[in-house]
């Protein structure tokens, strides 16, 4: 079984490989002219006012949030969907109640304002 | 030594390292999100190496891909790179935590030492093992009633962290 | 063929780590981080195990990768709570800083 | 018996209780109807009608009760939780009749008395008044064991209540003391019974909590239950005794665990004082008698001069102290603790005349006790103080109050003719007859409670009024004329006729003394063989004196010491 | 083994990254250009040969290559370092598991023409998409540019959402081909089937000659919704426009990648087109049938030629239609995608969301519903 | 197709319908905040909490029934014979039955507090059942990975809750050391199920029984693990330090909720893998058991002493509790198990019922619970002192009363079983607990009122809640064995407990 995964093996060292080969070249072969005005963060000609490094909305976490857990729940849905036929209408009865309260949950996010972004 | 244990030890000493960095990096929190992620890959790499492929999968997808995604959201939206916080009180009770998890550790390695775990390891598993079919067939028979409650589960989640997050509840 | 021995014991280690961590970590989010390296050590405890015994009479047992499986999904969904927790912690006060949780004696 | 008085004991004891929720009840109902309660002038004289009430049911006990029966009587036996042999228990020999006439016969005497003392939440206070008086009743009528500790708990409640919400500045203070002091000793006594049950139930194999066998029951009581004098520790009849002595000398009090009771005494109201004096103390006392000795009476025995010594140092210490005191409340809650050694002293002489005494003067004591405390509470009704040096010549505006308080001056200080006179007079040959160098201390503790009663009440009653607020005080009234009569006739009454009593103490008190020939010392040492009554001592085991007669007891108690 | 593996990986890679890639800049200029009726990219010449401006990738490479390396201050210059790179290895390595022809049969030898044939080979390349998550938003924090932050959160906000419904929506898939390698998808696809066989179940017949219509068991034939909301959803995850709303450049000038210069921001580029690549391959290989020619199936085809040539022989021409197919219907799909993000304006960030949450996760997780009922009544 | 697994839908019904009414009342908050009037009524806030909470009751109530039922039916009912999960027998089937009562007295209880406190909002009730839900499921586990999930769904909305006061630092704070710690002690626990498993192959009890050797040391550190994990959740010393930081932030009526469930559960669960998986204990655990149940004794009651709030007060209190339950792990005869069980089920009522008046003081959006703020409260609100002196001395142990008979039967099954000095301690420090819970009576009859403002009026949801409670208490207090009842006939509670434990025992 494990066999199967060389392939992965080896083209995570590819592509490691190539990346890492590009960025060394480049930094090899890139120029360095450093100044002070270069090295700013550009922010369309003004110098930054404000750090990024500061709250934002809460929307971000609510999306992040709500992905954990659909995440989740995608993944009991991988292997029901890959073995569906054999489970047959058992199976289906089974994933249709797995559903139900992650729909409620949905429709509830979605009523409460949740996904607005 | 096969090439099976000799990624083995590549990949447990990365995750030890990984988990490491985790938790003494105290400079810099994004950082310490990212090394748990190689530990997450790592540990998702040996889960393969242990023939548990769909569990290799979901470890990657999801605590590699989304729990520690939520982690580093957390840690940069609310700009917690670094935590240069003060000495903290309460030595006595942390070097106690310490200890005690140090003797757990020295414990169970010990006992693994005195007792190997060798005398039941087969060479070969069973046909199908770990992959998504055997795992979906059971799960959904055998254990079906842990993926429905698993599902209320989730709807706890949605639920208690719309709650907490949202700004304003109607 | 993997030294199982030698993966109960990596479990043991990072499950270490993670006491540690939530031991000597101020910072909320790196002992929330902790908390799941320790939830992954037993999860690689469970994988190694089901390894071990991947038969049982003869028929093939995966209850520690069903159990992995509910590790996670539980893994999610606290850490979906948690965050939540700590946003609106976050939201009255500027800081996830444990020593600074003392509005009630810690 | 008619149909009536088979249930005469539980009519008794939950009569004030049903009133009590009534009161309670009735208010409740009301204000969820929106209607108005009873009017609250009828609150008291529904209570005191529930007391008079029981009173004279406990009256139509004493004329039911069978003096020439030993044992028990009136006996009944309910399952309440079969599953651990607990049933409800009720039965009352001798001791516990007097204890019980003296419960219902103090109550409407001290409700009448307090009849303007409450004016704060008066409901409240009349039902715990009431509830008070059930688990006193409780208690005393109580043959199973763990029944009695449910009363004896739950008397507790009210007692603390009334002392902490109605009492005088430190109430606070005295009555946590009241009930902590009075929980350590239960709860080891708990653990104890939890140990003799077992104990019990190793050896009967039947769940038992019940003292004796219930009538028609198969299932021995506890005081069958043979009680080893080594084994486990725990298990010895030593330590056994212990928890339990210690549970009923804090309540008694005994010397060491006394110093509640001042605080609790001074610091409850006028009822309070009255029914922690008259019957809360005795029911330490009535714990010895129906508990403690007769269930472990080796260790009854071997702690006897223990006792003795501690009841006789409360003697003399509670009569020094109560010499020293200047406030009056303060001096009756010392010459408590000298009386109650008394009390104790007498009924570890384990003789007939002893107990006899001792129970007799455990009415006698809360007569007189009780009497001296309502009166303090008159006084202090007018005056607002107890001061001793705030009073002299209270003889001259009130007559009559000065009059009851010499009659109950004297009869605390056990004049002939008096009830504290027969008492003390029996307890003191008792005590001769076991332990004559007690019983002269013990004389020695009578003198000195003559002199400061009779100092007290010289500074309170005679002499020239001085204080010019003694000057006005209005004598007793009609309701507490009638109060004092009531206290002051049985006083005389018992001293010049204590026959009807005795005639019921004693054979209880033989009954108890038959107990501890049967179970004494050689009782335990040999599992196996449980002795029969009059069952001389195997060879091999220590000789013990069989007790076949009254003079045996006294040689024996004579040899002892 | 390992070098069977390597082979074929960097076959695929050498096809695809190498060839396609740089090509793929090339088309997309050009077909812009002409639908908007411009020339395009014609003016890199070596010596004055233009070859139709296909020398422009190669301009680009070399520009990128020498431009200087501008690491803002501020930054932290290690994630800066590791985003680009965290972005582009897994773009190439989900090459891996993309069949490119099917198994064939050489005497003893069996080739499977996929570079790791593992058995959930669309988990795993999930699995790496959300491992490149990472790239984006640590790219954006990294720089210490608001810009940058505000893209790297709507990257990886949009990524993580549209994670979820990627991998619902072709749940149905699985459902249908009963697997999750990818392999056996595409040979699963390598036949036809009744179109309206289903209505069997209704009317019970051999039934005039809609009854006979038969279309290749492609995946768009049994999952039509799927393959629209599949393709949606993996093309906002290559966040490409119309879902380009992280780098929109008119709202926050260029996103994430700001802060990014020469070879780093080339990795940036690089992998989206690669991206593009691989939704292509996967798409075509999940719907349409990946290497498979339709009612030709592989038997029929080896079978047909060995009638004239060697089995051998047969097998291997087999090989190079399949590969053909393969590659045109990789074309086509690259070719669709240029299409549609040269015809669509960008979406606004809410529309995005709204589409992901309030439109795609509740018609996927109904089409599997669906897909379950019709799948189960047509089985009896 | 594989064959359909024989599985016996009915004994889900107790899980089914609390989960169906979770979902029933998350719908219902959404249907009924869009809504401008229902019925021709007006909706408004407390409309909507109101028929919210009536929703959560009905459920409640059914589950209640089918679990009364399915304990009057005896038996051991499991859903999936082939591959036992969850086993509805007398044991999980009372303890269900105890979870939904508790749960449902909550809610009642909940309707006015969440409205004095601004924080109406119909997903509480939905938490509190989706929260009982995974209780019944960890109560009525016969296998570790039911277990884990139970408690985590347990836990889950029981940090939610703490913190659902969000305005407040204290209910933020409060909810995040519980997630904290709950979080730490779930990873613990499964840990140590993970060693457990290692050893023994299998996750069900059955397996571990099989499998579980003394002499191993990894099967001992996965034990100690396991109950490390439980520790915490039932706070035993020395694991209990975020007990009164939680109950006191939390909002009250969310205490009251989880000092009573979710003890209740993590006990019920302990107990049972206790006796299900381990048999009976070594003598060594029983040793380990013994020295904190000393500890969790003292420790409780003396911290108990010097708190300043109640909540605080109330919650070393339940650590004490906890103290005195763990005295009938220590027996692990059948009579100390019963003896727990009973002990549970009073302290449910005695410790709700006092939540219960400390909810019912709260005020305008504030917490009625500094100690001194009781002072004279039965003077202006006697009949919520009344029943507060009563929950005080049940909790207290006065004969009488709920909390004397389970001490009694704890006692009881100790002395039975030699354990002389744990009761020494146990019976010292009772009186100890004494003083403290006697503070607040003092402080109610005793004391001048101070300046607090209690709220003046009670909402029929807590008074009802209040009096049953109360009704419970002395009912349990005097007739054990026999609680009367004007529907049901008189309940025999003793014997319930008796039964309920005898499964482990082999009845």
């Amino acid at each position: 079984m494990l066999a199967e995964y060389t392939g992965v093996l080896v083209i995570l060292v590819v592509g490691m490989v190539i990346a890492g080969g590009m960025l060394g070249i480049h930094l090899l072969i890139g120029p360095r002219r450093r100044f002070a005005e270069k090295q700013q963060p550009f922010e369309c000609g003004e110098t930054q006012i404000v750090s990024p490094r500061r709250r934002y909305a809460v929307k971000f976490y609510m999306v992040a949030i709500l992905f954990v857990v659909f995440d989740v729940e995608a993944i009991f849905f991988y292997p029901w969907g890959a073995v569906f036929q054999e489970l047959g209408w058992f199976g289906l009865g089974a994933m249709f109640v797995f559903t139900i309260p992650l729909a409620v949950g949905l429709i509830y996010e979605w009523m409460k304002g949740g996904l607005e972004w | 030594m096969t090439v099976e244990a000799i990624l083995f030890y590549v990949f447990g000493i990365l995750a030890v390292v990984s988990a490491l960095g985790m938790v003494l990096n105290i400079r810099n929190t994004v950082a310490s999100a990212m090394s748990l992620v190689v530990t997450m890959v790592s540990l998702g790499a040996i889960y393969l190496l242990l023939e548990a492929y769909l569990v290799a999968v979901i470890q990657i997808m999801v605590y590699g891909g989304a729990i520690v995604v939520l982690f580093l959201f957390v840690v940069m939206l609310l700009n917690l790179s670094t935590d240069e916080f003060p000495p903290g009180k309460q030595r006595v009770a942390k070097l106690a935590v310490v200890i005690v998890g140090v003797a757990i550790l020295a414990q169970v390695l010990v006992a693994l030492g005195q007792a190997p775990l060798l005398v039941a390891q087969p060479e070969a598993v069973p046909e199908g093992f770990g992959g998504y079919r055997q795992l979906g067939l059971s799960l959904y028979t055998d254990y079906v009633l842990l993926v429905e409650m698993v599902s209320l589960l989730l709807l706890a989640a949605i639920v208690g962290a719309l709650i907490l997050a949202k700004r304003k509840i109607d | 063929m993997l030294p199982l021995d030698h993966v109960i014991g990596l479990s043991a280690i990072l499950f270490t780590i993670g006491v540690l961590g939530v031991a000597t970590r101020r910072n909320l989010i790196v002992i929330l981080m902790s908390i799941e390296l320790m939830l992954n050590a037993a999860n690689l405890a469970f994988v190694g195990f089901n390894r071990i015994w991947s038969q049982v009479e003869g028929v093939p047992a995966i209850d520690g990768h069903v159990f992995v499986l509910m590790v996670i999904a539980v893994a999610a969904a606290e850490v979906a709570v948690g965050l939540g927790i700590l946003l609106s912690m976050f939201r009255n006060r500027d800081s996830v800083n444990v020593e600074e949780v003392n509005l009630l004696k810690w | 018996m008619g149909e009536f008085d088979q249930y005469l004991l539980t009519i008794i004891t939950f009569f004030p209780l049903v009133t009590a929720l009534g009161l309670m009840g009735t208010s409740i109902l009301a204000s969820w109807l929106g209607a108005e309660g009873l009017p609250a002038a009828l609150w008291k004289p529904i209570a005191l009608a529930s007391t008079i009430l029981t009173f004279l049911l406990s009256l139509r006990l004493f004329a039911v009760f069978d003096p020439l029966e030993t044992g028990f009587q009136l006996v009944e036996h309910v399952p309440w939780i079969p599953e651990y042999g607990i049933h409800y228990f009720v039965g009352v020999d001798g001791i516990s009749l007097l204890m019980v006439l003296l419960t219902t016969f103090l109550m409407p005497v001290v409700l009448l008395a307090s009849w303007n003392d409450v004016s704060k939440s008066l409901r409240t206070y009349l039902s715990f008044m009431l509830s008070l008086e059930t688990g006193m009743l409780g208690a005393f009528v109580s043959l199973n064991l763990f029944q009695f500790y449910v009363f004896w708990e739950a008397m507790l409640v009210p007692m603390y209540f009334i002392i902490g919400i109605w009492g005088g500045p430190r109430r606070i203070y005295a009555a946590v003391k009241f009930f902590l002091f009075t929980m350590v000793g239960s709860l080891l006594m708990l653990l104890a019974m939890l140990v003799l049950y077992y104990l019990s139930f190793d050896q009967t194999g039947v769940l038992n909590f019940d003292l004796v066998a219930p009538p028609g029951g198969v299932a021995g009581g506890l005081l069958q239950t043979v009680v080893p004098l080594d084994g486990t520790w725990w298990q010895t009849q030593t330590w056994l005794f212990v928890a339990f002595a210690l549970a009923f000398a804090i309540k008694v009090p005994m010397v060491p665990l006394h110093t509640w009771l001042p605080d609790a005494h001074v610091e409850a109201p006028t009822a309070g004082s009255v029914v922690l004096a008259g019957v809360l103390l005795k029911m330490g006392i009535y714990g010895f008698l129906r508990f403690a000795i007769p269930l472990f009476p080796s260790a009854a025995v071997d702690f006897t001069p223990l006792i003795m010594v501690l009841s006789v140092i409360g003697i003399i210490y509670g009569s020094l102290v109560a010499m020293v005191q200047s406030d009056i409340k303060r001096l009756v809650a010392y010459s408590s603790i000298a009386h109650l050694g008394f009390v104790t002293l007498g009924i570890f002489a384990l003789n007939v005349h002893g107990l006899n005494g001792g129970v007799l003067q455990m009415v006698n004591h809360g007569l007189s006790t009780g009497a001296l405390f309502l009166l303090v509470g008159m006084l202090y009704e007018r005056r607002h103080t107890r001061q001793i040096t705030d009073f002299g010549g209270i003889a001259r505006p009130m007559p009559v109050f000065a009059a009851c308080f010499g009659i109950v001056t004297m009869s605390s200080i056990g004049l002939p003719m008096l009830n504290g006179f027969v008492g003390e007079f029996l307890i003191l040959i008792g005590v001769y007859l076991a332990a004559p160098i007690f019983a002269i201390i013990a004389t020695f503790g009578v003198v000195l409670s003559a002199a400061y009663m009779l100092w007290m009440f010289r500074r309170v009653v005679f002499g020239p009024v001085e204080n010019p607020e003694n000057r006005g005080l209005i004598d007793l009234g009609l309701r507490e004329k009638i109060v004092m009569m009531a206290m002051v006739i049985p006083i005389i009454w018992i001293g010049v006729y204590p026959n009807p009593l005795l005639r019921r103490i004693e054979p209880s008190v033989i009954e108890l003394i038959r107990q501890l020939e049967t179970r004494g010392r050689v009782v335990g040492a040999d599992l196996e063989v449980a002795p029969e009554p009059g069952f001389d001592s195997e060879p091999g085991f220590e000789p013990e004196p069989g007790f076949e007669s009254e003079s045996a007891i006294l040689d024996e108690g004579e040899e002892r010491l | 083994m390992l070098i069977e593996a390597t082979v074929k990986v960097l076959f695929i890679l050498v096809v695809m990254v190498v060839g396609i890639a740089p090509v793929i800049t090339w088309i997309e200029r050009k077909q812009s250009a002409l639908m908007q009726d411009r020339i395009g990219a014609n003016r890199a010449d070596v010596g004055g040969i233009t070859v139709l401006g296909l020398l422009h990738p190669a301009a680009d490479v070399i520009k990128l290559m020498t431009k200087e390396d501008v690491v803002p201050e501020g930054a932290n210059r290690v994630m800066h370092l590791l985003s680009p790179l965290i972005v582009a290895v897994p773009a190439i390595s989900a090459f891996a598991v993309i069949p490119y022809g099917g198994v064939y049969r050489f005497g003893d030898t069996t080739l499977n023409l996929v570079g790791a044939d593992i058995d959930w080979g669309l988990l795993y390349i999930f699995a790496i998409g959300s491992i490149a998550a990472y790239g984006t938003v640590i790219a954006g924090w990294s720089s210490n540019n608001n810009w940058s932050m505000l893209g790297g959160l709507r990257a990886s906000a949009q990524l993580i959402s549209y994670e979820v419904t990627m991998g619902l929506t072709v749940v149905g898939v699985f459902m249908v081909f009963e697997t999750l390698r990818l392999s056996d998808m595409a040979l699963a696809q390598d036949t036809t089937f009744r179109l309206f066989g289903f209505l069997d179940r209704f009317f019970g017949l051999d039934w005039r000659w809609i009854d006979q219509v038969r279309v290749p068991a492609w995946g768009i034939f049994y999952q039509p919704l799927g393959f629209l909301m599949f393709l949606t959803a993996i093309m906002a995850e290559n966040k490409r426009p119309p879902f380009d709303i992280p780098e929109g450049e008119s709202e926050i000038i260029a996103g994430y990648h700001l802060e990014y210069s020469g070879m780093r921001f080339g990795l940036f580029f690089m992998s989206e087109f690669i991206e593009i690549i691989i939704i292509a391959a996967l798409t075509a290989t999940i719907f349409l049938g990946g290497w498979a020619v339709p009612y030709l199936s592989t038997d029929t085809i080896i079978g047909g030629i060995s009638r004239f040539f060697d089995v051998g022989f047969a097998t291997c021409l087999c090989i190079l239609i399949h590969f053909s197919t393969f590659m045109l219907k990789v074309f086509a799909m690259i070719w669709v995608q240029m299409l549609l993000r040269w015809s669509l304006p960008r979406f606004r960030y809410d529309q995005v969301m709204s589409l992901c949450w309030k439109i795609l996760l509740p018609l996927s997780i109904a089409n599997i519903f669906v897909t379950g009922l019709v799948l189960l009544w047509v089985k009896g | 197709m594989i064959p359909v697994p024989d599985l016996n839908l009915l004994v889900l019904l107790p899980i089914a319908l609390v989960a169906i009414g979770s979902m029933v009342i998350l719908m219902g908050e959404i249907l009924l905040s869009r809504a401008d009037t229902v019925l021709g009524r007006e909706v408004t806030e407390s409309f909507i909490g109101t028929v919210l909470a009536a929703t959560a009751i009905f459920f409640l109530a059914l589950t209640l029934y089918t679990s009364v039922v399915s304990f009057a039916a005896g038996g051991v009912q499991v859903f999936n014979p082939d591959h036992p999960m969850y086993q509805l027998d007398p044991f999980s089937s009372l303890v269900t039955a105890v979870v939904a009562l508790s749960a449902l007295l909550s809610c009642a209880l909940s309707i006015a507090y969440l409205s004095e406190l601004r924080i109406n909002h119909g997903e509480y009730y939905a938490l509190i059942m989706l929260s009982a839900s995974g209780m019944m499921l960890m109560v009525a586990a016969v296998d570790l990975i039911a277990v884990f999930l139970g408690l985590e769904l347990m836990s889950i909305p029981i940090y939610v809750l703490a913190g659902f006061d969000r305005r407040k630092l204290r209910s933020n704070e409060s909810a995040l050391k519980y997630f904290l710690i709950g979080s730490f002690a779930s990873a613990i626990l499964l840990y140590g199920m993970a060693l457990l498993y290692g050893v023994s192959g299998g996750t069900s009890f059955d397996a571990i029984r099989a499998g579980f050797e003394v002499e191993n040391p990894i099967a001992v550190v996965g034990l100690g693990l396991v109950v490390v994990g439980f520790a915490f959740k039932i706070s035993m010393v020395p694991f209990h330090q975020w007990t009164p930081d939680v109950y006191e932030g939390a909002p009250s009526a969310v205490t009251a909720f989880m000092s009573v469930t979710v003890k209740v559960a993590a006990f019920a669960a302990l107990i049972r893998l206790l006796a299900m998986a381990f048999g009976p204990l070594d003598e060594s655990l029983e040793n380990i058991f013994w020295v904190l149940s000393v500890l969790t004794i003292v420790v409780g009651n003396v911290m108990a002493i010097i708190q300043e709030n109640v909540k605080r007060m109330l919650a070393y209190s339940s650590i004490a509790h906890s103290g005195y339950l763990m005295i009938g792990l220590v027996t692990g005869t059948i009579q100390g198990y019963s003896a727990m069980l009973f002990y549970l089920i009073a302290y449910t009522f005695m410790n709700l019922g006092a939540f219960g008046v400390v909810v019912a003081l709260a005020n305008r959006g504030n917490d009625c619970e500094r100690i001194a703020s009781f002072a004279g409260l039965a003077r202006t609100r006697p009949g919520l002192s009344a029943l507060m002196v009563l929950f005080m001395l049940s909790l207290a142990g006065i004969p009488g009363t709920a909390g004397f008979m389970g001490k009694f039967q704890i006692f009881m099954a100790a002395v039975n079983s030699g354990e002389i000095w744990l009761l020494i301690i146990g019976v010292l420090m009772s009186v100890v607990s004494v003083y403290y819970y006697l503070r607040i009576p003092v402080l109610m009859y005793m004391k001048e009122p101070g300046d607090e403002s209690h709220r003046m009026e009670i909402s029929s949801g807590e008074g009802a809640v209040l009096v049953f409670c109360a009704l419970a208490v002395i009912a349990l207090g005097l007739f054990p064995n026999s609680v009367p009842t004007l529907l049901f006939g008189d309940l025999d509670v003793l014997n319930w407990t008796r039964r309920s434990v005898e499964m482990f025992f082999g009845g």
